[in-house]
Formats: C-alpha cells, structure tokens, sequence
C-alpha cells in the first residue's frame, strides 16, 4: 500500500478526466465530419475552425437542459444507470499504458480489470432501460444483455490467445512483448475477431441492437435528456477509446514506432481504430438482433475456439 | 502522507463492508426483484473489494468478470424472461426464520471461539499469483479437469432444459 | 457443409470490404453540398421562381404596359396589374404589379400569356419570411425602376 | 483511526462477514417467493463461502494458493449452478407461466 503515491493518484485522476473529455470532443467531431464526408456533406463548419468546438457547444446545451423522469420510473435505477455506464470506464482508464512510463496505475492483471470493468457498462444500460419504465427501454437493455452473452466468449478466447503469446496479464509487458512483430501479423484471425468484439462491445453500429434508431426510437436511453444522456454519450465514447487502446496494446505493438516519441504512436493508433470504427459506422446497415447471435455463437466462437487451441498446440510444440 | 494513505485505505476497507453488507441485505429483503438484483450486484463487488483486501487482486477481478459480467447478466436476462407481476416480495415470516439466525450465528460463534487461541497474523500481503496457475496445472489438474467437465454439462443442460418446448413444437431443435 | 461456411465468410468478408471502398471514395471525393447563406450554387438557365417583371434594357423601365391578359390568365387570380400612361409617352405603363405569392402555383400561364414578353421567372429561392403578409402582396415592381417614380424623385430632388 | 485501524487485518471481521453473507443467503432460500430470488440468495450463500474460505487461507493456511484455487472453483461451479438454473427457470416459466415456488406442487401429486 505504501507505494501509491497520493500526488500520482490525483495527477493520473485528472489526467483521465481530461483525457475522457478531450477524447469524447474530438472523436464525436471526428464521426461527424467522416458522416458529412461520406454522404458528400461538409458536416459541422459552424463553431470554431470547420466546426470543432461544435461537440463543447452541445454539451453545453445538454448540461443545460432539464433532467425529466417518467413518472412510473424506478427513480433510484434510472438516476444510478448512467453513473454506472460511466464510472468503470474512467477507471478502465488507469492501467492503460500510453508508453513504457506513462500509466496511471501499473498492476499486473491491467487487461483482466479492463475487461471485467467494460462489463459493468452494459449492467448501466440493462438498469437504464429497465429503470425508465419505457417498452423500448426495457427491449434495448435486454438486446443488450443477449449481445454480451453472444460477444463475451470469442472476445475473451482471443485475449486468452494473446495472454498466452505475451505470457502476462499486464498490460504493459503484453505490449513490451510486440517490439519486433506485432500481434496483428501473428494473429490476423484473432484481430479481426478483436475487431468485430469491440464494435459489438461499444454498441456501435453496425450492432447498435440496443439503442436502433429505426426501431426503438433510441433504446435504453429513449427517456433520457440533459446531463444523464450525455453521461450516456460520454460512457460510449469513452468505452470506445478504451476499447480501442486495448486492441492497440494487444496487436498493434502498443507505443513501438520508429521516429516519432512513444505516447504519438500510441495515440495515432488508437485513432486509427477509433476512425475504422466510425468507418463502419457509416457504411454497414444495422444487422437485426437475430443475425448478431448467429454471428456471436456460430461464427465468432467456433473460430476464436479454433484459433485459441491452434495457437495453443504450435506454442506448446 | 504515510498517514493519509493508511487513513484511505481503512476507509475504503470500511466502505467495502458497509457495501457488502447493505447490498446483502437489499438483496433478500427487497420486494422488487430488480432491488434484489441490484442488491446482489452491489454486494459481489463488495465482495471483490474484501479479495481484494485479503491480498488477491486476480481473485478480486475474476469474481467481478464472472459474477458481475457473467453471472448477474444472465440473472438479469432470466429475470426478463420469468417476471410475471405480483409474484415477488417475501413470503410471510414463519418459526423457520430461527434457523437463518441460529445457525450462522452458532458457526460463528464457534468459529471466533476457535480463533481467539491463535496469534494474530497481521496484514494480509500481496502475493505472487502466478503460482496459481501452476498450481491449477498441477496440484489441481484433476479437479480443474471436473469443472472444466461440469461446466460444459452444464451448458448442453441448461440448453436441452430451455429448449424441450420448442422441440416439442418443431420436431427438431 | 464446411466449405460453404467458410465460403460464406470469407464471401461476407469481400462484400464487407467492396463497401467501406464505396464509404471512403466517398469520403475524399468533393462535397456535393454548399455552405449556404455563404455560398450559393449558380441556379441552371430554366429554373422556375417567382414571375418578375422584365426591364427595358435602356431604360430599366419595366417593358409592361398593364394590359392586364396575365392578371385575366392567371388561374388562381393571384396578379393586379393597374396602370396608366405617364407625361409624354405612347404606352402605358403599370402603377401597381402585386403578385399573391401564398396563391400561386408556379404554373406560368402568365409568362405564356404576356404579349410583349415582360415577364420571366426570377432565380430567387431563398425566400422566407416572418408572416405571411409579405408574400399576399409582392410589389413586383420595387426592383425596377419606374417612369412615375423617376418623376416624383425628380420632383423630391427639385424640391 | 481508532477501530478502523484493526479492521483489514483481522480475520474475525472477514469471518464474521462471510457468516452474515451465508445467513442472509439462508434466509432468502427460505422466504423468497420465486425462482429468480431462490437463486440471488443461492448466490450470496455461496459468496459467504468463498469470503471464509479466503480469509482462512491467507490468515491461517501454509499454502497461500490453495485457499485461491479453490475459491476459483466455487466461482465455477457458480458459474455452471446458475446457468443451469435459469435454464430450469426458463424452461418451467415456459411450462406453468410462472416461477412462484408456492404454485409449482405438481411433484407432490
């Protein structure tokens, strides 16, 4: 207990909080300018340099709006879910290393935290959409729960593939471990499975079962406004950034680069996947509930399975 | 500084019982069964902290990732499926009531009568966890080997449980 | 069995990949949208707006001479055309052009009608306004310049 | 500071929670109306068991990890117990439309 210096606890707490905000600043205006774009549009131009500081003008008007429960609503739930969706990811945050020195809290189970810590988000979304007293609420939180069941065991096969390449649950060896060869190349099927699991971990579209547009007017969130609904917005690009660190530290070499200093690299990267991600976003239609279990349990598992026990047998040889 | 940290430290520790505690209770005792559900949730990870404290924090995230991520989901998800209005609360005390109380209690006194003839130990320390996986790989093959077992009967159980009725209907699965 | 299931895979995998090429030529292709109230797009030659009344070249005097056959054309009675001759000239010339724009359909029995060919349609698009009233009766010939008004200035100035 | 000082490092307190865990588990075993409740409690009951065990092994055990292992096996077989269960519970609401544990006496004749 000693070791933890109360100094770094609070700079590393600001930090992640800065980061958060930052982060969910720039990436919802980096979705919007890539939606404008590939629908031929020019997307927010208004405030600030081609509209940047677009995303600070809307918290600002969500901040300020009023926080109306449904009367029938289960009050206590309905004001807990976002906390819920939003805390873990904060300290999801910590153990995620930005180069070989930078990180909030070095621990040697960091991925096992940052795992169990992604699954209290979709408890947030289940309590909100069964808290709101709302038929499309309470569909959104349950598609949500079948979406976890379905994603939840290919995503951790993959990362048990990785865990057993880098032999540690540290985040910080995993990525000490890819200084030639990134996992990426060693393990392309275990990447794109990686790569489909955190889509599906985000709610994001092409899987957005839970907040459908088209279908459930907006989900869990249907009866949500003001400061509750941007902690939502927040929780899930905030989810998204940690999600895509984590595929960055487990296949793409963490900080390695050549020429340009650690913590650069690491965030281009995570870019890079943040950007995939939007990308799908815009191009794929939504799959139907009944699609994304199929997927979830006949594909994603059999071949995460397989590729667990091929990696498994060649390393025991 | 020293002081502080310790002071935080037996703070957080006090929260984690007070959590335990008061999730435990909700969760018995609370008429609606989503109170109950967010009761047991709160008191997992109350439980996770006390791991945590005993010195074990892979134990502590485990128990959050299959309790917490696993387990509870699924609850959720069956609680979704089974809820009927009207059927839940507690039903009417009764004589039995005695023996939840009784019992623990005796065992604990037992066990704090056991205790008291032994020298303290101090803090519990953090220790080396890898062993852990070598000793599930050795010591404990066979047994990991059964669970391991257990767990796959359990998923085609619990399958063929919840699909009698839909291969009553249609013939096939 | 096994063959089509990969097969449907990796088939599933190319399609996925044929539309994120779509997506991002799209994305570094030009923008089909303008900023607007900043930028505005050339309107093509036949574009149909509201009627506007058609300047002598010369003059800038409106080319009607108020016979009134676009105001009898019109199906929706949405034109009044009144006018008179001023000092010294053969023709008359309108007093009044008001175009009950809430009435109007565009249909352009007007423009066909016109003998002289005083009216066209004009490119303005951009039209909003805060009631209704300023569009009941728009006063066509404010944007020209007129053989009455020329006078009274004249007059204004004098004086 | 005071009592909180002795607290994480005395095995009565864990003990003590871990039996109160199991006693609130056995009573929701006893009193709770539905399927569903039965299991939360079952739950809790074997969370106690798992906090005993724990603190036992790192207070008084010789070996560290054994207390662990096995704890990671209750874990398990939690794991499996409430997957099957809820698979019960699915299958008799399907069958009955309910899970009131009052309601379901047809195996008493």
């Amino acid at each position: 207990m000693k070791d933890i210096n109360l100094l770094h606890i609070v700079i590393s707490l600001l930090g992640i909080m800065g980061m958060v905000s930052l982060n969910a600043v720039l990436v919802v205006w980096l979705e919007r300018k890539t939606a404008g774009r590939m629908q031929f549009r020019h997307g927010p131009m208004e405030v600030g340099f081609h509209g940047i500081l677009q995303t600070l003008a809307d918290g600002i008007k969500l901040v300020s709006k009023q926080l109306v429960a449904p009367s029938h609503a289960d009050t206590a739930l309905f004001i807990m879910a976002p906390v819920v969706s939003l805390v873990p990811i904060f300290v999801a945050m910590m153990p995620i290393p930005f180069s070989a020195t930078i990180l909030a809290h070095e621990t040697d189970t960091g991925l096992l935290l940052v795992i169990a810590l992604g699954l209290l988000n979709t408890l947030g979304i289940l309590l909100a959409g069964w808290g709101s007293d709302n038929k499309y609420g309470l569909l959104g939180g349950t598609r949500a729960v079948g979406q976890i069941l379905a994603y939840k065991i290919p995503l951790l096969l993959t990362v048990l593939t990785i865990v057993i390449l880098a032999g540690s649950f540290s985040l910080r060896e995993i990525a000490m471990s890819q200084n030639g060869l990134w996992n990426a190349f060693m393990q392309p099927v275990a990447f794109l499975i990686y790569i489909v699991c955190i889509v599906l971990e985000t709610n994001r579209s092409p899987f957005d079962m839970a907040e459908a547009e088209s279908e459930l007017v907006a989900g869990f969130h249907t009866e949500y406004s003001g400061m509750a609904f941007s902690m939502f917005f927040l929780a899930e690009y905030s989810y998204m950034f940690v999600a895509a660190a984590l595929a960055t530290v487990m296949f793409l070499g963490g900080w390695h680069g050549p020429i340009l200093p650690a913590p650069i690299w690491f965030i281009l990267k995570v870019y890079f996947l943040l950007f995939l991600m939007i990308w799908f976003r815009w191009t794929f239609p939504r799959v139907r509930i009944d699609q994304m279990l199929m997927m979830g349990w006949k594909v994603l598992l059999p071949i995460s399975l397989i590729n667990f026990l091929i990696t498994a047998v060649v390393l025991a040889l | 500084m020293d002081n502080f940290i310790f002071k935080v430290y037996y703070l957080s520790f006090a929260i984690v019982l007070a959590q335990t505690v008061a999730g435990g209770v909700l969760a018995v005792a609370a008429k609606n069964l989503i109170h109950c559900f967010l009761g047991m949730v709160v008191a997992l990870i109350g439980v996770a902290g006390l791991y945590y404290h005993l010195g074990s924090p892979f134990i502590a995230l485990m128990q959050v990732m299959i309790y917490v991520g696993a387990v509870c989901v699924a609850i959720a998800f069956g609680l979704s499926l089974t809820r009927k209005a009207g059927e839940e609360g507690l039903k009417p005390l009764s004589p039995m009531a005695v023996v939840p109380v009784v019992l623990p209690a005796g065992m604990l006194a037992a066990t704090l009568k056991g205790l008291s003839h032994l020298e303290k130990t101090g803090m519990p320390r953090k220790l080396d966890e890898s062993i852990i996986g070598w000793q599930l790989l050795g010591n404990y093959l066979f047994p990991f080997e059964i669970i391991s077992v257990l767990l796959t009967l359990a998923v085609i159980g619990a399958l063929s449980v919840a699909l009698i009725r839909r291969r009553e209907k249609n013939g096939n699965i | 069995m096994i063959t089509s299931y990969v097969h449907e895979i990796v088939r599933g995998t190319g399609s996925l990949l044929a539309g994120m090429k779509v997506t991002i030529k799209a994305m570094l292709s030009r923008t089909q949208t303008v900023q607007w109230p900043r930028q505005y797009l050339t309107l093509p030659q036949r574009f149909r707006g509201h009627i506007q009344l058609v300047p002598v070249e010369s003059t800038g005097y409106p080319k009607c001479f108020a016979c009134g056959n676009c105001a009898r054309t019109c199906p929706s009675k949405c034109i009044t055309v009144k006018g008179k001759k001023p000092e010294g000239a053969k023709k008359k010339s309108p007093t009044t052009f008001l175009l009950d724009f809430t009435k109007c359909s565009l249909c352009g029995l007007c423009v066909e009608s016109c003998p002289v060919s005083a009216l066209g349609f004009s490119k303005d698009y951009a039209m909003a306004g805060p009631s209704r009233q300023d569009f009941a009766e728009m006063d066509l010939l404010s944007s020209l310049a007129s053989p009455f008004s020329t006078q009274a200035s004249k007059e204004k100035d004098h004086g | 500071m005071g009592i909180f000082e002795i607290l994480p490092g005395n095995i009565a307190v864990y003990v003590t929670i871990a039996h109160l865990l199991f006693g609130l588990g056995l009573f929701g075993m006893l009193f709770r109306k539905t399927l569903i409740g039965l299991l939360i409690s079952l739950e809790l009951l074997l969370q106690g068991v798992g906090v005993n065990l724990m603190a036992f092994g790192t207070f008084l055990g010789h070996d560290h990890t054994a207390a662990r292992v096995i704890t990671l096996f209750v874990l398990g077989i939690a794991a499996a117990e409430a997957a099957l269960f809820l698979g019960i519970a699915v299958a008799v609401f399907r069958n009955y439309q309910t899970v009131a544990m009052d309601k379901l006496t047809q195996l008493k004749g």
